[in-house]
């Protein structure tokens, strides 16, 4: 079986862990289009670090207001009930620990839920921005990458060898292969993926992982 | 309450010396003073110290350009303390060939060190950054047997904001999400400037709503509005 | 966005337990939750830890009370954390005596160190209290040659908060000097209870001008204005 | 020569202090009344510890609003031009440096700039309130005091017997028998209030006070 990159399959398995009324804030790039996977019957509120609550979805074309972007400059919109506040209350929401699930990027995760995310030393430096508060602050961290990085390389690790986000705040992992569970220093994989199987996964991942009994295929 | 000086961009800028730490407003350019940037980019003002979340988008294909990016490729910083540089490939170019010293620091940790100037703190605790390379050099302290990292107060020479409105006694409100910083950065500095779309008469503004009360504001100058 | 649970006075007296750290907000009782106090009185909720600016007014000459003060004189409190009881005379009688336990903190100390538990700080470093009782027990720290003392940050089990308006999904306006130490309290407590004037609609509160977003309440208690 | 209290004197002098666009705190008691004595073409900026400045004067008798106090708890109003705000951003301000004077009451000053205004033991305990964060904040301290205990005993003092409100903080000292300045350990007499000569003033208060060539008797 060849591994191809699915991104969609990531987002609409995480858009599936929110209950009415969570608090939840999207990273940058892949954690934003998860906000497209929402159920219609769940009520969650959307946070942007840059300064709202009640984060809701693109304008439609001309009807832009340069005055109100996401976390990564883009137009959105504000929807009934959301609030506009100043960086030291966005980040007093999120250190504070009122964000019940943030899902961040991934440079590599670790078993012991060490998250290295914001730069690549000598090479790629984008900078931290509000992931280490983030990762530190929500009660859940979610992790959402492709398995695979393009070399080959698993992007789940036995330890992060580049720079850390933060160190053991990582709870869940969620890839286009499975979802996984961090706790006791391994991963835990809940979910695999179809088409992917579970010998794949083990196969293909030099890391500490545990299948429990109720580990369950998902197609999505 | 007595009015405060409404000056051009131009004025503005001679207000920033060469060397100051100058602290700007906005979060990728939304809630920057552009016309105030714009003066500050010809007048040529250098070895300024930036406090900014960021440097705004410069794209290394196009050349395009906003906020804060054309005084970065001027090289009128000689140092740049931010929190995301990805947007822009120049200031991560001056940073690896050691042109310029960039200090990368947390958001949540850059707003509070910033409040914390302003508002008479020495520092807060803050356990985000332990364990990472933000700890190196700073002192640690345990509390109920959870790690904070010490992280100190910020203070600058010049605010640059940006409001929607200010009335003439300077309180000001600001505008969505371009609000960020700006508020936190009145409180911090020396001489706080503030470019805003419009003046109003004095008493004209909700006193519920006003995000920075004008005893934190020196200067306004007025522009037609962000560009 | 989801609507708050609306429940009565009575209600939210019985989410307080025997001793709860509960945060009371208000300024001399302006801005106190005064039925929900009133509930919490008739309900005799003991052994509770009061943070909150003051113990209100108790006349000693006519016994007239406001606000907190009828449940001192009950000593419901076994602890209480406050900036001033000037105001209150049995608070002073029973923490000379030692029938309370008493612990005079600074206003803006306070202010800081219930804002740092709502916002994921250790605490912060303040120069008020330095070289004065409030330093006793507490770690200094020299910043740039100048001292600082560490002072904790502090939760609670349950905020009793007083607001102006809130919308359903739970958004708070207060009311000019009635707002003091509200919205500070509603970012540091497990459970936020909000006694209101009147609930609007979600989405009739204006964005720009919200004090206390709805994440951080989680029940409302509509009365018919302080008394 | 008999010592009269007298109030008036104290808050009359203190209000010549300001300039237009000061930020100025009153404390609680003597210090409000300076508000009354402010010159018509002197505009201050009045903060009202509790969470505002534009403070304006009390109301009409019937027009009190419950919910705007002052920070003693008495009725006032607020000015065009002014804000209301949290006590987090209202010590803020004054922790900060933004307040350029504040006035304060007096148990003892020392003339080392020593001040204790918050409690005897064991016996008065009114608690520091906002006293230790104006007494450390603000640009300019005043300690406003009649001159002498009721049992004739100097308020000012070589060193402060009382728990402190904050240690080598007060500029000004005014009674209402002079004007002083601290500096360098020593009340600098820059005033004498008639009917008082400096040689009353100096019987009668033991502490290092120095009297400079320009010091002046002044008729308020």
């Amino acid at each position: 079986m060849e591994y191809k990159p699915n991104k969609e399959v990531i987002v609409k398995r995480i858009a599936k862990f929110f209950k009415d009324g969570d608090l939840v804030n999207l990273g940058i790039g892949l954690p934003t289009l998860v906000g497209n996977y929402i159920p219609d019957d769940v009520h969650i509120n959307l946070q942007s670090e840059n300064g709202f609550v009640g984060l809701g979805p693109a304008p439609e074309k001309g009807k832009e207001d340069s005055m109100l972007t996401n976390a990564g400059g883009s137009p959105v919109t504000l929807l009934a009930g959301g609030a506009y506040f100043d960086s030291a209350v966005s980040f007093g929401i999120i250190r504070g620990g009122h964000v019940d699930y943030t899902v961040l990027g991934v440079l590599q995760v670790d078993q012991n839920g060490n998250l290295a995310n914001y730069m690549i030393p000598g090479k790629m430096i984008p900078g931290m921005g509000g992931a280490m508060d983030l990762t530190i602050g929500a009660k859940k961290v979610i992790a959402a990458t492709t398995h695979f990085e393009r070399n080959g390389d698993s992007k789940l690790k036995r330890n992060c060898t580049l720079p850390l986000t933060a160190g053991n705040q990582v709870d869940y992992v969620v890839t286009d292969l499975g979802f996984f569970e961090i706790k006791d220093g391994k991963f835990i994989l809940k979910e695999y993926f179809a088409p992917y199987s579970v010998d794949y996964i083990l196969n293909n991942t030099d890391v500490d992982i545990v299948v429990p009994e109720d580990c369950k295929e998902v197609t999505l | 309450m007595i009015d405060k000086k409404i000056i051009s961009a131009e004025e503005a800028a001679g207000l920033v010396n060469d060397g100051d730490v100058v602290m700007l407003g906005g979060f990728l350019a939304c809630g920057s003073p552009l016309n105030l940037l714009e003066a500050l980019q010809k007048k040529g003002t250098k070895d300024m110290t930036l406090v900014c979340n960021d440097t705004a988008f410069h794209n290394a294909k196009t050349g395009e350009m906003t906020g804060v990016a054309p005084l970065v490729l001027n090289k009128q910083f000689k140092k740049m303390v931010v929190t995301h540089i990805g947007t822009n490939f120049e200031t991560q170019r001056q940073m690896n060939a050691g042109e310029t010293e960039v200090d990368l620091v947390p958001q949540g940790t850059l707003a509070e060190q910033i409040r914390a100037g302003g508002f008479g703190l020495g520092g807060i605790l803050t356990p985000t950054g332990v364990g990472t390379e933000v700890e190196k050099g700073k002192e640690v302290i345990e509390i109920d047997g959870k790690k904070f990292l010490v992280e100190k107060a910020i203070k600058g020479d010049v605010a640059l904001i940006k409001a929607r409105t200010a009335d003439k006694a300077g309180n000001l409100i600001f505008d969505k999400s371009a609000r960020n910083f700006n508020p936190l950065m009145a409180t911090a500095c020396e001489t706080v400037i503030v470019e805003v779309d419009e003046i109003v008469e004095t008493g004209a503004l909700d006193p519920e709503c006003i995000n920075t009360p004008g005893l934190f504001v020196n200067y306004i100058v007025l522009t037609k509005g962000a560009k």
